[in-house]
């Protein structure tokens, strides 16, 4: 995208939604988003933004919308969304587990206007969540490092010791060491979501310890990048495609995709359907997206990897099936149990395996 | 190898992780030197970090590029020396309205250059010597940037301790009013003083942009430029010392997370703090050792400047 | 040849229409960068200026720019005080986030009990903590000498770094699915710092900016001590002649503006920002910095200064909204008003003389 | 060498307001020392700064070695030979001697062949330095010799030397005037200026002397008397001062086995000072600036709190209290420097008068200032002290320095102390002035008040003194009574004959 078109676009976007004017028979609906980062920040908030442009493009006249970027969390967040309240947005999502509070709050204040919160767990008659089962997507990176390390050494980057992150960690280490018992996962914190130094001093970290795969919960470029200097370390793609990358260091990726969501929800909205509900969407739903395998994978790998995808997405198969034990040693999932969807949200220990400790 | 800690990685990867602040808390000391307190450094940076990574994506020569940053680290380091030293304003606040600016203005340029990957930077050709044991890592095995970065700090040592200009730029910074009488061009030496500044600035940004990430993303300097400031502290005014700064500022960095890597559970957030914690406590170590003697920061340091007769 | 000629008294005329002028010329620059990035100025300019204060939802948006003002004045004020005494403390986002914890660890401490005592309580606590994070500084200054401005720049990275392994450790809310953050003060009554009067944006955070306000106008322009710091600030000597001693000097402005840091961020926590998270600074110490100096270092200077940069926020998100304006252009557009008061600010020390100056 | 150096001629520069040098016009010839007297306050600073290119004249003309001199900047008049001294030195506390030599040369050579040249030629003149050392640590002295030693490394042809004696001890005096004569008689010639007459009278081969800007006469110093050159600089005889009807009462103040460090990194200590004050006395410190003279007026003024017991009025101990606390027990003071310490140069009179006054006088009410009455004792300040300013709304800064002056000793006054200490009470005042305040001075003993005048100027001390003292290095001499006191016994005194038993021995 060159920087002529992108403003183009906006301006576009922004005389619509400043004018107002009528473009089809029926005005359109207005939807409104606020994120908590740049929409440049080629991550969380940009895959946020690319959904929310596919979701006008798909629905034609009958929505348009408009954003507020970079709102810090805490009252900025609360004016923000009151803000497109007041502009007469009928549907708003907040892409930020920290506008949680605020969202809730907001919504109890204009019960007229329907919200939807990312990634958080309060909902009300007007105020639906959603998130992805990004760990999904982790059982797969898990599996392909677990068949192709040979050092047998796996770097994770996380950014906070929360469960997202922690179901991620643990997916992989499962499914790594289901297809390889020698892997041992090393796990550094940096965090941050976003803080492409320190990124690239974690992956150099996690290289010198001699992992040859870095995963990543954190959203720059800066680990391929390094992966790529040191020559024989692989990466997987983060939030977007990172194709950049292709075909190595980075060989597969896991793509937040809210598109689908985004889409259905601005349908039922328009059709006069829409209703509060958590969705958890995975990659059956599209709403976790697996970037392509790459050539650097020998085939056997990547069917066996395309396997279980297709048994993820039909919903045959749970990362997450027992006989499983926590660090500690104690049990959690017995013999084909699959954890409850709660649990899983707050899930807060490693599984039996990992050698890294939990930070306190 | 200690304690699962890979000693020539870990100084290796300093060296390079440490580079941007070097760079930029480098030309922040000869601001300083010259009396002026800039702020704006995480500005500058991040300015130069955009124009550096535009420009050598738009020529495709990382020469160009880092050119380019410097040159916008300078301009908008000018723009803080026409209004703190012709217009007098306040330098605290000015610095921090530069840093808001800069913030504003890199990601303003940046649009369009989300997701682009620069040019690559190649390393120093020692051929062989890369490959030797323990200092080929370390002293043969980067790019050409931190040898240009290396000669830049030795070039100010060089200069401050030796340079008739230094000398001059030294006098300002410790007694405007002499250095009037004496018939040197305060404003002027200050001006350009920032202007270097703000060029080393723009040279960490670029560096952090073209090969650190290297990808241009808003705000990514993270507060590097903050870093940079308190560096100066800690080297008390010395080139050689801002060296050793940046290294234990950006080692740190990298031995935490190494340590983490090798599976250590260590208190992350005590260590953050710990360069600054040392910092105060290197400058009341000079503080109270300089009580009687010449002190560490220049006299005039954050004083305005207006010749009266 | 444009020189400058030191008045031999600040000017009263252009201390008030200076900042106008600034106003006036951010306007104007500003909406050639707009035009330049395809909008429409005017109306960039009235839906950042104008909208906010007078527009169709104005009511709800002139109390967001109490609730986004009221810690910068508050800080502000505080701070002003110090700089007039010539004491630079630039640690007040330090401060700011000291005070937030201390509060909301009193609240925290005494959760779920509900008392009346609970939310004074927290407001000493709040005061305290940003007290004593700002006399660091000043007993370092007493005792060694060491220069407060950088000392209290440092130790905004320590209490950054306190607050994420407080959001991560200690705060952390049992309750919250692993999620760093502690409770959320809003569901606490006790604790709560609500709205005073629904739709309003007054909570006890503005109310005691607005004290603050008053009582630093109070002390610096009709009380013998406020007349002793800005002699201190002014000539130290002639302080020292009239019977100031230093050392209390630099302990009372760093310990107020200390305090008056804390509380805000005390009232933030527990009123509009609700809980701690590792995130919960929004720069609001560093951007009161900017506040005190637009506001000529005078409560009520600062008092309108506050005003305008909130206002900016809240019209730079309406512009975002209404235009698409992206941020950056808004940070761009504030960072202009900045220059443009800082710089213009000459013209009340210094008369412009052209042609040939005196040297 | 015939004929003159330096040539000026009509040499014009005016500020708003004041016209510094109008129409200023001599020669100097080489090898000769040539002084230029004045008041402070009569052009001879603009007029250096001018033939040292850091003010442009607005009008006139100067020639250096016949040909035409217009300095643009000072780098231009070192290159053509002119080199100067200042009385406010220009130098770098934290750089050392060779880097500060260094600054003020043109074409410095490298530092190691400059430190030896340093070392060469500060030996030659016998001004001893070490070029490695910070010149924070040096003292006055030493500092001055930096700067000379900076002018000599480049040859010049011209020196100015702008009050060169202010800072310097007698002995550090002896020298320096024998450096100078050896520089004349090498054939550089010397601008000295200065308003201490027997220096000028003892050094100098011509004078040119300035009164308002203008030169009012021109002449052989040697040639005149002291009194014919002061009656000179002032432009008339003095008013004679009244200081009939005093008797001296009870003891006031006392100061016992005073001693004091230093106050500043290069001020002197002071060491075992001893005197007692009586009621309706004036007591004259002399001594050479820089010799204690602050320390023991920011002692008496309750600035520097001193050891118990050293401190005494009306036989209480007051050497813990306060400025403030002294105040109100009736011991009041005017420091030397008018602008930063006795008063704030951006507040206004009114402020001003609130800076000292609120103790005894009723300007504040609990704490809250009462701006109308201060405003009403600011102008009562103005018109009892003649105070020439449009208001007491107007800035410190905005007075000339004599009616500034009038400003803050009126205000000390005018609050009726017991005990009033003055340090320089008359500088940079007109004639007409300074004899207003030393009048107002005597008056206020005659009213039964002690009174303690810290002066350089003898004749002052001399003149209303009842009393007579020295400071010399932080040491008090014992008081002797001025009357029947010759220059030989002041001089003694001022030398650092410490007390004069030694003397009567």
């Amino acid at each position: 995208m060159d920087r002529r078109s992108f403003l183009k676009t906006t301006a576009a976007t922004a005389t619509l939604a400043a004018v107002g004017l009528p473009v089809a028979a029926a005005d359109p609906i207005k939807i409104g988003f606020i994120y908590v980062g740049p929409v440049g920040d080629m991550g969380w908030s940009y895959q946020h933004d690319v959904a929310r442009r596919e979701m006008e493009t798909a629905l034609g006249g009958k929505v348009v919308t408009s954003f507020i970027e970079n709102v810090p969390e805490g009252p900025d967040a609360e004016r923000a969304l009151t803000q497109l309240a007041l502009e007469g947005n009928q549907l708003i999502f907040a892409t930020s587990f920290g506008f949680m509070d605020a969202t809730v709050n907001v919504a109890a204040k204009f019960p007229n206007v329907k919200f939807e919160h990312a990634t958080g767990y309060k909902r009300a008659e007007n105020l639906a969540t959603y998130d992805a089962r990004f760990y999904e997507g982790r059982a797969v990176q898990g599996t392909i490092a677990g068949r192709m390390t040979k050092t047998n050494k796996i770097g994770y980057i996380g950014s906070f010791p929360i469960p997202e992150v922690i179901q991620g960690i643990n997916a992989a280490y499962i499914h790594a060491k289901k297809v390889n018992p020698d892997v041992e996962i090393k796990v550094v914190w940096a965090y941050s979501w976003f803080d492409p130094a320190k990124e690239a001093d974690a992956a150099a970290a996690l290289i010198a310890e001699g992992c040859d795969f870095i995963l990543q919960h954190t959203d720059s470029t800066a680990p391929q990048a390094k992966a790529q200097e040191a020559g024989t370390v692989f990466t997987f793609g983060q939030a977007s495609d990172m194709e950049a990358f292709k075909p190595s260091p980075r060989i597969s990726s896991t793509i937040d995709n809210w598109a689908p969501y985004y889409i259905k929800r601005a349908q039922a909205l328009v059709d006069g359907n829409w209703k509060s509900e958590g969705t958890w969407g995975g990659i059956g739903t599209g709403m976790v997206g697996i970037g392509e395998i790459t050539s650097a994978v020998p085939a056997e790998v990547k069917a066996e990897a395309e396997a279980l995808i297709a048994k993820i997405s039909d919903g045959s198969y749970h990362p997450f099936t027992g006989p499983l034990k926590k660090q500690d040693g104690s049990d959690w999932l017995a013999e084909g149990k699959t954890p409850e969807d709660a649990e899983l949200a707050g899930l807060n220990f490693f599984v039996e395996g990992i050698s890294a400790e939990m930070p306190k | 190898m200690i304690g699962g800690i890979d000693i020539v990685t870990l100084i290796a990867a300093l060296m390079a992780a440490s580079t941007p602040v070097l760079l930029a808390a480098t030309g922040e000391l000869v601001a300083e030197k010259a009396g002026v307190l800039n702020l704006g450094v995480e500005g500058m940076m991040i300015v130069g970090a955009v124009a550096g990574f535009a420009m050598a994506v738009t020529t495709g020569s990382p020469v160009l590029g880092f050119a380019g940053g410097a040159l916008a680290g300078a301009l908008l380091a000018c723009l803080f020396a026409l209004l703190t030293q012709v217009f007098l304003s306040n330098q605290t606040a000015t610095g921090l309205a530069l840093t808001l600016f800069g913030l504003g203005l890199s990601a303003l340029v940046g649009k369009g250059f989300e997701g682009v990957r620069p040019p690559p930077t190649g390393k120093m050709p020692f051929g062989p010597l890369a490959d030797l044991p323990v200092i080929g890592p370390i002293l043969f095995g980067h790019d050409w940037m931190v040898y240009v970065s290396l000669a830049l700090v030795a070039g100010v040592w060089a200069f401050l301790k030796y340079a008739r200009l230094g000398l001059i730029l030294r006098a300002v910074g410790e007694n405007h009013d002499a250095a009037h009488a004496l018939g040197y061009r305060v404003i002027a030496l200050r001006c350009a003083a920032l202007a270097f500044g703000g060029a080393l600035a723009g040279l960490g940004g670029a560096y952090l942009s073209l090969v650190r990430v290297p990808q241009w993303t808003e705000g990514m300097t993270a507060g590097a430029g903050w870093i940079a400031l308190a560096i100066v502290v800690f080297a008390s005014w010395r080139a050689e010392r801002v060296l050793i700064g940046a290294y234990m500022f950006g080692g740190i960095t990298a031995l935490q997370l190494q340590l983490q890597a090798a599976g250590y559970a260590i208190p992350v957030h005590f260590l953050t703090m710990a360069p600054y914690v040392i910092t105060v406590l290197v400058l009341v170590i000079l503080s109270a050792t300089h009580r009687h003697g010449a002190p560490a920061a220049p006299a005039a340091l954050g004083r305005s400047f207006h010749a009266s007769s | 040849m444009i020189t400058l000629v030191k008045r031999p008294m600040p000017s009263r005329f252009w201390s008030f229409t200076t900042p106008v002028l600034a106003v006036i010329a951010t306007m104007i620059a500003g909406g050639v960068l707009f035009a330049i990035l395809g909008k429409d100025p005017v109306a960039a300019i009235k839906v950042i200026f104008y909208d906010p204060l007078f527009g169709p939802n104005a009511a709800y948006f002139r109390g967001q720019l109490l609730v986004k003002a009221g810690p910068l004045i508050l800080i502000a004020a505080g701070l002003a005080v110090g700089f007039r005494a010539g004491i630079w403390n630039i640690g007040a986002e330090g401060q700011y986030i000291i005070g937030a914890l201390a509060g909301a660890s009193v609240a925290l401490a005494a959760f779920p009990a509900e008392s009346h005592w609970l939310f004074p309580a927290m407001v000493v606590a709040g005061a305290l903590g940003g007290w004593i994070w700002g006399m660091i500084p000043a007993v370092l200054r007493v005792l060694f000498g060491t220069s407060e401005i950088l000392v209290s720049l440092m130790l905004v990275y320590v209490a950054q770094s306190f607050l994420a392994w407080a959001a991560f450790g200690p705060l952390k809310n049992p309750e919250g699915y692993g999620f760093p953050g502690s409770r959320n003060l809003q569901q606490y009554p006790s604790a709560h710092n609500p709205e005073l009067i629904a739709g309003t944006g007054m909570h006890w955070g503005v109310v005691a900016a607005f004290v603050a306000v008053i009582a630093t106008y109070v002390l610096m322009s009709r009380h013998i001590a406020g007349f002793r710091i800005r002699v201190a600030g002014e000539a130290p000597r002639a302080a020292r002649f009239a019977g100031v001693l230093p050392a209390k000097l630099v302990m009372f402005c760093l310990g107020l503006s200390g305090a008056l840091a804390g509380l805000a961020g005390m009232f933030e926590v527990a009123g509009p920002s609700g809980q701690i998270t590792d995130s919960f600074n929004a720069g609001y110490g560093f951007t009161a910095i900017i506040v005190a100096f637009l506001g000529r270092l005078n409560a009520i200077g600062i008092l309108l200064a506050g005003l305008l940069m909130a206002l900016t926020y809240i019209g730079g998100d309406m512009a975002q909204l209404m235009l698409g304006l992206p941020t950056a252009a808004i940070q761009v557009f504030q960072g202009m008003l900045l220059f443009f008061l800082l710089g213009f600010d000459l013209l009340t020390q210094y008369r412009l003389r052209v042609g040939k100056g005196s040297k | 060498m015939t004929g003159s150096l330096l040539k000026i001629e009509g040499l014009t520069k005016a500020y708003p307001g004041v016209v510094a040098n109008d129409g200023v016009g001599f020669e100097v010839a080489p090898g000769k020392v040539h002084a230029l007297l004045g008041e402070n306050g009569a052009g001879k600073s603009t007029l250096v700064k001018m033939i040292y290119g850091l003010v442009k004249p607005d009008a006139g003309r100067m020639e250096l070695s016949g040909r035409p001199y217009t300095p643009a900047e000072p780098r231009a008049a070192r290159a053509a030979g002119v080199a100067m001294v200042f009385q406010h030195f220009s130098l770098f506390e934290a750089l050392n001697v060779a880097e500060n030599v260094a600054l003020g040369m043109e074409n410095p050579p490298p530092m190691r062949d400059l430190a030896e040249r340093i070392r060469a030629i500060s030996a030659a003149y016998g001004l001893p330095l070490d070029p490695a050392r910070i010149v924070g640590d040096l003292s006055a002295g030493e500092r001055q010799r930096v700067e000379i030693i900076r002018c000599l490394l480049q040859d010049p042809k011209l020196l100015i030397m702008d009050e060169p004696t202010s800072v310097l001890t007698p002995q550090e005096v002896e020298i320096l005037f024998h450096t100078l004569r050896k520089l004349a008689a090498e054939g550089t010639a010397i601008l000295y200026i200065s308003h201490k007459l027997e220096e000028i009278r003892s050094l100098c081969d011509g004078a040119t002397i300035l009164r308002g800007g203008k030169v009012v006469a021109s002449c052989m110093p040697r040639e005149k008397s002291a009194r014919e050159l002061a009656e000179l600089m002032v432009g008339g005889e003095f008013a004679a001062t009244d200081r009939a009807g005093r008797k001296s009462g009870a003891v006031i103040l006392e100061v016992d086995h005073l001693n004091l460090p230093p106050m500043t990194q290069f001020g002197p200590a002071l060491k075992d000072v001893c005197f007692t004050l009586a009621a309706g006395e004036v007591l004259g410190i002399g001594g050479v600036a820089g010799n204690g003279q602050e320390e023991l007026l920011a002692t008496l003024s309750g600035e520097r709190p001193s050891g118990p017991g050293t401190v005494s009025l009306h036989g209480q101990d007051i050497s813990d209290l306060g400025p403030n606390d002294r105040r109100r027990l009736g011991l009041l003071a005017a420091p030397e420097e008018r602008l930063g310490h006795a008063a704030v140069p951006n507040l206004s009179l009114t402020e001003n008068a609130i800076l000292t006054g609120t103790v005894r006088r009723p300007l504040t009410r609990n704490g809250f200032l009462n701006m109308g009455a201060a405003r009403r004792f600011a102008e009562e300040v103005i018109k009892g002290f003649d105070v020439r300013t449009p208001g007491p709304h107007v800035a410190a800064r905005a007075l000339s320095g004599g009616n500034l002056q009038k400003f803050v000793i009126g205000r000390e006054v005018l609050q009726a102390p017991e005990v009033l200490v003055v340090n320089q009470p008359t500088w940079g005042v007109d004639a007409a002035a300074a004899a207003a305040i030393r009048q107002a001075l005597l008056d206020l003993a005659a009213k039964g008040a002690a009174v303690i005048v810290i002066s350089q100027d003898l004749d002052e001390l001399m003149e209303i003194a009842d009393r007579f003292c020295a400071l010399n290095e932080g040491r008090l001499s014992d008081p002797r009574p001025t009357e029947g006191l010759t220059m030989e016994e002041i001089g003694l005194m001022l030398g650092g004959a410490h007390g004069m038993q030694e003397a009567a021995l």
